[in-house]
């Protein structure tokens, strides 16, 4: 019952609600939250190949080092967010464009 | 040596022949359903059974705490007022059950469901016994810290959801406590996992003794000190004196569940009780020899395992009473203080101690103190 | 027959809680549906097989980054706000209410859907076995493999995330005011 | 004994560690960390200790340990040209070590007494390890490279602690000068390193060694003199610099504006030392090159002249100073005549005494807080012990039998005169010769007046005298003197009583300094096949023991053409015979002059007017230096230079350019306002602003609009793909 097309749909899913996410809010910290599923998606892919159609377990590492990357990302994007957020008081996305002028 | 409830069991032959019976019987293999059924049974004995632990837990600081400040405590309810838990449990279902005006219902009724879940989830790998264990997960103890983290997730969402000043202040301070101390803990713990060369609880305490000689704590100097540091860590962790900063009385009313009434509040009390239940437990399984008694042949007779679950039990308790001792002799700590000790002394030292095992191991080929000492 | 109740209900948990996540209006709330998503794919991994990388993914998330986004979107006012009206030439508009979702939305599934059509033959080519593996622990192996074949990528990521540790620890510290002389 | 990197290391790391401990730290620790610096000397001791017993008890000219890696190796083809470090000792590299800790330990005992309650007290042990680090890593080199760095690290300390005391304005002038003068010698220094790397193509000791017994000098010449000559009389100049000779003496007086103690350790363990040390390591250089005349002259004027300048200085520390320089002759004067082993001998006995000396003085001038000779008098009464160690040393430096200065300086005199008179070099040695014996006159007679116009007689001042406190034994202050003061019997050194094997008491070895310091020229051959073997740093190379000692009994002397033993020994013993009756005149004329008072010094003064005059002006060097050289040349100089640059160069060079560049910017005035402003910028601008418009409308500044048009791009990107 369980193949590796069901684990796939699954992380195409993931991967559609956080792009949908990424571009569709407007708070910096829901573009983090899209980001995260983003690469949830790209983990599970990678360890759900290692299952069916690998025979070692190199999938389980990279789905690691995304892990270790997301929490880079995140740790380094909030607090991007909290110091935007003291500057300026707002964390609208459109408001951050002073490299526009 | 046995893992899980379920394998313990199959091990008899009685219980074999009598699974393969039914199974003719009924034209079809129950094996599986048997075994589930076993797990059931085990999670539910075993959730029930901590429930009333954690619920005598009250009842023991209530009791402790008097004798420590001379006074008698609960008297009234049965026989040495024993039955106060009781009387307690039914006043608090009973209670209306108030949510602020203001708050965030979701998360308001999330959050102790979250508290209380990261708590249960742990059982399922403590080690009562070497039969007595719902499951030997070969990553026992990385399982056990990760799914206890959840309760730092239940404190902070019961603080914010409340939308109260004491609530929010309790929650950020609780929810920062317990990511922060995670750090050393989980240095710790890696020693010993060091030491054992498994992360399975099973393996952990079998790679231990009965005697003190055999445990970690007295493997080497530097388990001997992860012991104190993982310790204070797990006091942290649980919220509990000198570090119940989420909770300050003098300061925050009653910290994150300010507002939380009846069988929420208790949900979260329960948390709290049964966790440093747990933290004891695991801290006995890591450093003070675990379920072991004297014996592999004796230890694995049902006898036995009564007589491990004995010990085991004995063992936290002591522990679980030093907590309590604690609470109620030392004074609280400030934010800063607490933040200083996590960061500038238990974590450098935790990492001390994580590579002076790693040291120790290679010098000295995994030998402990005592079996250096009287090397022959 | 475990192993699909597992793989449905984490399926179901994961799901479910991205579609909650996209729609819910508060952030907070976002952020504990983020929660429920992860939690759901670490069960995902447990039915894949993947012990180790399960409880990393508790243990990481659920400890670190979503109390981490809690706290973000605590200090940063918590509340979904009303976006601004902006639009570009009059033709895009500005996101935050149905017409971005709207677009987000085709956007996404335009993408996806090239990204399809693009790895479709390389999906039709990985032979997929078509018993599954037995459950084995892999945490030895996932050891000895991260202090072998992929010490350069364990290294570079131990210095990636001191860099990050460093580098917010200065992004987020509180600045002092600026004198009064300039 | 087996060696290995750490057995020896400790020598040089153990001050130098005190010396970054204290320099870090310092401050910090109880007592300013003097006694880190005391422990890391003693260290150094101990280490010392065991490799001189090593070597004394291997009793073999033969020994010695080298220890090497290659730096950097820039070799190509058949020429070498790279650089080894590491570490050289022989029987001399043993004994100086030896010496060198010995006599820091005790200056550094005695200055945690003397230097007391300075304000900058812990400054000056951290300055006073890194300078004894200096010598000893100097000692230890096996090439000139390192030991230039060494040298220079010991300029520097000197500099630091000359000028110590930088709120009296001479002292910052006497470091000055002190840096300056001896950095002449050192850029001289330099370039013979350079002349050797440059032929040798490495500069370690035992590779120039197999390079000169292997001819390799000959034929190469720099400048038109031979290279040998060239190379020699470059390190040699920076002797001249470093130990204060003849003509670049001028510092080593002023240098007396440090401390006490730092002028123990300059005038007899480290700085000056390290200058004939160094012409001593290059000895076979120096008689390659046919130096050794210029050599025994230079030390011939300069034991001379400075004896002559001691003569009338009041100050108690000018005596001594000169007294140094004109030793320091002694030893130069030895290199030059051949006798290598006597020139070294003199070194060791020379920094024993001295340094004892210095630190009496010091005791003195602590206790008296003058250091006016005029002023005291009679102080042997409240300053017993230093009194005894200090006549010990006047003793010993006046080359009286049965002390130390005896056995060495009337050896190097015996040398000389042999030299000079029987082995038929005619004239060439004649007045080195006759100087040497001059200044061995004199040498008892100005620190026999010391000691009289100090201790003995009345009190002069009598306000001075009651200060003066009377003084206990101390182990920081006077034991330091007195255990030093043993060393000064020839008894230790000689193993007879007077050095000439008259008298013999000890064993077998009883003459075991002539026998183990043994002058490479001698043994020059072995070089010649000495082949390299890379080695690292925890390897031993060390000879095997010789089963016994092949040296017959022989003298050091091997400088000049000689073969006559019988002349030699002949004439030593005249000059030893000789000696003692000048040592015997001189000091009783000075009994006379300055006890009896029989004989009134001012008729001299008078006899003498002029030449007392040039010696009050120190024979008028510094004004040589300062007023002629310096100001009439260089000055001079300066001002052409200057005039040339402002005068020529810039009216002509500088303004004339100007006119022509007038010319060209009018007419690049005009493209520029014509061609490139109207039709190049104004246009580009016109184009960018049409692009511009175009641009703005996707350079939204909105992170998510820009997301959407990628997305979109590599949708594209795909449908064209597929």
């Amino acid at each position: 019952m369980i193949s590796l097309v069901s684990y796939l749909a699954i992380s195409l899913l993931l991967f559609f609600i956080g792009l949908t996410l990424m571009i569709a809010r407007k708070n910096i910290v829901a573009i983090l939250l899209g980001i995260e599923l983003i690469l949830n998606a790209a983990a599970l892919n990678f360890v759900a190949y290692s299952r069916f159609a690998a025979s070692n377990i190199d999938g389980h590492i990279f789905s690691l080092f995304v892990i270790v990357i997301a929490a880079a990302e995140a740790a380094v994007g909030l607090a991007i967010v909290i110091h935007y957020f003291q500057l300026k008081e707002t964390i609208h996305i459109d408001e951050a464009t002073e490299l526009r002028n | 040596m046995n893992t899980t409830i379920a394998e313990y069991f199959l091990s008899f032959d009685v219980f074999r022949s009598f699974v393969s019976r039914i199974s003719l019987w009924l034209g079809t293999d129950v094996t599986p359903f048997i075994v589930f059924m076993i797990f059931l049974l085990g999670a539910l004995v075993i959730t029930l059974v901590l429930a009333t632990v954690g619920g005598f837990g009250t009842y023991a600081e209530r009791k402790i705490s008097a004798d420590i400040q001379a006074r008698i405590g609960p008297n009234r309810v049965g026989p040495y007022g024993l039955f106060q838990l009781i009387a307690d449990g039914i006043k608090m279902v009973s209670k209306e059950d108030i949510a602020p005006k203001t708050a965030d219902l979701f998360l308001f009724y999330l959050a102790p469901f979250l508290a209380i879940f990261g708590v249960f989830s742990t059982f399922a790998v403590i080690p009562f016994g070497s039969g007595i264990t719902l499951t030997d997960l070969n990553v026992g103890v990385f399982y056990l810290v990760a799914i206890s983290s959840l309760v730092g997730v239940g404190v902070f969402l019961g603080g914010y959801a409340s939308n109260s000043k004491w609530s929010m202040l309790g929650g950020m301070r609780g929810a920062s406590q317990i990511i922060s101390y995670e750090i050393p803990v989980t240095l710790s713990i890696l020693a010993m996992v060091l030491l054992s060369g498994g992360m399975s609880f099973g393996q952990i305490v079998g790679s231990q003794g009965a005697f003190p000689h055999q445990w970690f704590l007295f493997h080497n100097p530097f388990s001997f000190i992860a012991f104190f540091v993982l310790f204070t860590g797990a006091l942290a962790e649980t919220n509990r004196a000198p570090f119940d900063l989420p909770e300050a009385e003098s300061e925050l009313v009653s910290g994150y569940h300010t507002e939380y009434t009846g069988m929420r509040f208790g949900l979260f009390a329960l948390a709290e009780y049964v966790e440093v239940f747990v933290v004891s437990g695991v801290a006995v399984s890591l450093f003070l020899g675990g379920y072991n008694v004297p014996g592999e042949e004796f230890g694995h007779s049902l006898a036995g395992q009564g007589a491990q679950a004995t010990v085991f039990f004995l063992k936290t308790c002591a522990l679980y009473y030093v907590v309590i001792w604690i609470r109620w002799t030392f004074p609280r700590l400030r934010v800063d203080q607490l933040m200083v000790i996590c960061w500038k002394y238990l974590t450098p030292i935790a990492i001390f101690n994580l590579v002076g095992c790693a040291v120790w191991l290679v010098v000295f080929d995994g030998k402990s103190m005592f079996e250096l000492f009287f090397h022959h | 027959m475990y192993v699909n109740i597992l793989f449905l209900t984490s399926a179901l948990l994961t799901v479910g809680c991205a579609v909650a996540m996209l729609i819910a209006r508060n952030i907070m709330h976002s952020c504990i549906f983020l929660l429920g998503t992860l939690i759901g794919i670490a069960g995902l991994y447990v039915t894949l097989g993947a012990d180790f990388v399960a409880v990393t993914q508790t243990m990481v998330y659920v400890g670190g980054i979503v109390i981490l986004m809690l706290f973000a979107v605590m200090l940063t006012g918590g509340k979904e706000f009303v976006s601004r009206a902006q639009k570009l030439l009059g033709l895009i508009p500005a996101m935050g209410n149905k017409w971005s979702f709207g677009i987000a939305f085709l956007t996404s599934f335009v993408f996806v859907l090239s990204q399809f059509v693009l790895i479709k033959n390389i999906v039709k080519g990985v032979e997929v076995t078509k018993e599954a593996k037995p459950f084995v622990s892999t945490v030895e192996e996932i050891g000895e493999l991260l202090l072998t074949d992929h010490v350069l990528a364990f290294e570079l990521s131990s210095v990636l995330l001191l860099g990050a540790l460093i580098g917010a620890a200065i992004i987020a510290r509180p600045r002092k005011e600026r004198v009064a002389n300039d | 004994m087996d060696y290995t990197i750490l057995s020896i290391a400790p020598i040089f790391l153990a001050p130098f560690t005190a010396f970054v401990i204290n320099a870090f730290f310092g401050k910090k620790l109880p007592r300013q960390g003097d006694w880190v610096s005391v422990l890391g000397i003693g260290i150094a001791f101990l280490f010392a200790f065991r490799i001189f017993i090593d070597f004394y008890s291997t009793y073999s000219t033969e020994y010695y340990i080298h220890k090497y890696f290659t730096w950097f190796d820039l070799s190509y083809g058949e020429n070498l040209f790279k650089i080894d470090l590491g570490i050289y000792i022989d029987n001399m590299g043993a004994i100086m070590l030896l010496m060198v800790t010995g006599v820091a330990f005790f200056i550094h005992l005695f200055s945690t007494w003397y230097m007391w309650g300075d304000v900058r007290y812990g400054k000056f042990f951290t300055l006073m390890s890194l300078f004894t680090s200096g010598m000893l890593g100097l000692v230890l080199s096996d090439n000139l490279l390192s030991m230039f760095i060494f040298w220079e690290i010991m300029g520097f300390c000197s500099y630091s602690l000359i000028g110590f005391y930088f709120e009296k304005e001479k002292a910052g002038y006497a470091s000055i000068k002190a840096f300056m003068t001896t950095r002449v010698g050192d850029v001289f220094f330099l370039l013979g390193i350079l002349a050797i790397w440059h032929t040798v193509g490495n500069v370690s000791l035992p590779d120039i060694y197999a390079a000169i017994a292997n001819g390799s000098f000959e034929g190469h010449t720099v400048i038109g003199i031979s290279l040998a000559t060239f190379a020699g009389f470059c390190i040699f100049c920076g002797t001249i610099g470093k130990s204060a000779q003849f003509p670049l003496q001028v510092w080593l007086p002023d240098a007396m504006m440090g401390p006490t103690p730092c002028s123990a350790l300059i005038h007899a363990a480290t700085m000056v030392a390290a200058g004939v040390y160094l012409s001593l390591r290059m000895y076979p250089l120096m008689v390659a090159g046919g130096l050794t005349p210029f050599i025994a002259m230079i030390g011939g004027i300069t034991a001379f002249g400075a004896a002559t300048i001691a003569l009338i200085q009041t100050d108690l520390k000018a005596v001594l100073a000169y007294s140094t320089i004109s030793q320091l002759g002694y030893m130069v004067l030895g290199v030059g005549v051949g006798a290598y082993n006597a020139a070294f001998m003199h070194l060791i006995t020379h920094a024993v005494f001295k340094a004892c000396l210095f630190l009496s003085a010091g005791s003195v001038i602590h206790s008296v807080h003058t250091q006016e000779m005029p002023e005291m008098g009679g102080l042997r009464h409240k300053l017993k012990f230093t009194w005894i160690a200090m006549w010990c040393c006047t003793l010993a430096i006046s080359g009286v039998p049965f002390f130390s200065g005896f056995v060495s300086k009337d050896r190097i005199l015996g040398d000389a005169l042999y030299v000079a008179l029987h082995a038929g070099q005619g004239f060439t040695y004649m007045i080195p010769a006759a100087l040497g014996f001059i200044g061995a006159f004199l040498t008892p007679f100005y620190m026999c007046r010391m000691m009289f116009l100090t201790f003995h007689g009345k009190p002069r001042d009598q306000h001075v005298y009651d200060h003066c406190h009377a003084e206990h034994l101390k182990i920081n202050q006077n034991v330091p003197l007195l255990i030093l003061s043993i060393f000064t019997l020839g008894v230790f050194f000689s193993g007879s009583l007077t050095g000439q094997g008259f008298v013999k008491i000890f064993g077998s070895k009883n003459e075991w300094f002539k026998v183990l310091v043994a002058s490479p020229t001698e043994s020059l051959d072995k070089f010649a096949y000495y082949t390299r073997e890379e080695l690292g740093w925890s390897d031993t190379n060390e000879k095997e023991k010789p089963e016994h000692s092949e040296y017959e009994h022989q003298s050091g002397f091997a400088g000049p053409n000689h073969e006559n033993h019988e002349g030699l020994h002949h004439a030593h013993v005249e000059g030893a015979f000789g000696s003692i009756i000048i040592v015997a005149c001189s000091i009783f004329f000075a009994f006379l002059m300055y006890i009896r008072r029989s004989i009134d010094p001012a008729r001299f003064v008078n006899m003498f007017s002029v030449w007392v005059k040039a010696l009050k002006n120190k024979y008028y060097f510094d004004h040589l230096y300062i007023d002629v050289i310096i100001q009439k040349g260089l000055l001079k100089f300066n001002n052409a230079l200057a005039w040339f640059d402002m005068g020529i160069y810039d009216r002509f060079a500088i303004d004339g350019w100007e006119a022509v560049s007038r010319v060209g910017y009018k007419s690049s005035n005009w493209f520029d306002r014509i061609v490139v402003d109207k039709i190049g910028v104004d246009g580009t601008a016109v184009a960018t602003n049409i692009f511009n418009i175009v641009l703005r409308l996707i350079q939204s500044g909105k992170i998510q609009t820009y997301f959407i048009v990628l997305i979109f791009m590599l949708v594209t990107f795909v449908a064209v793909l597929t």
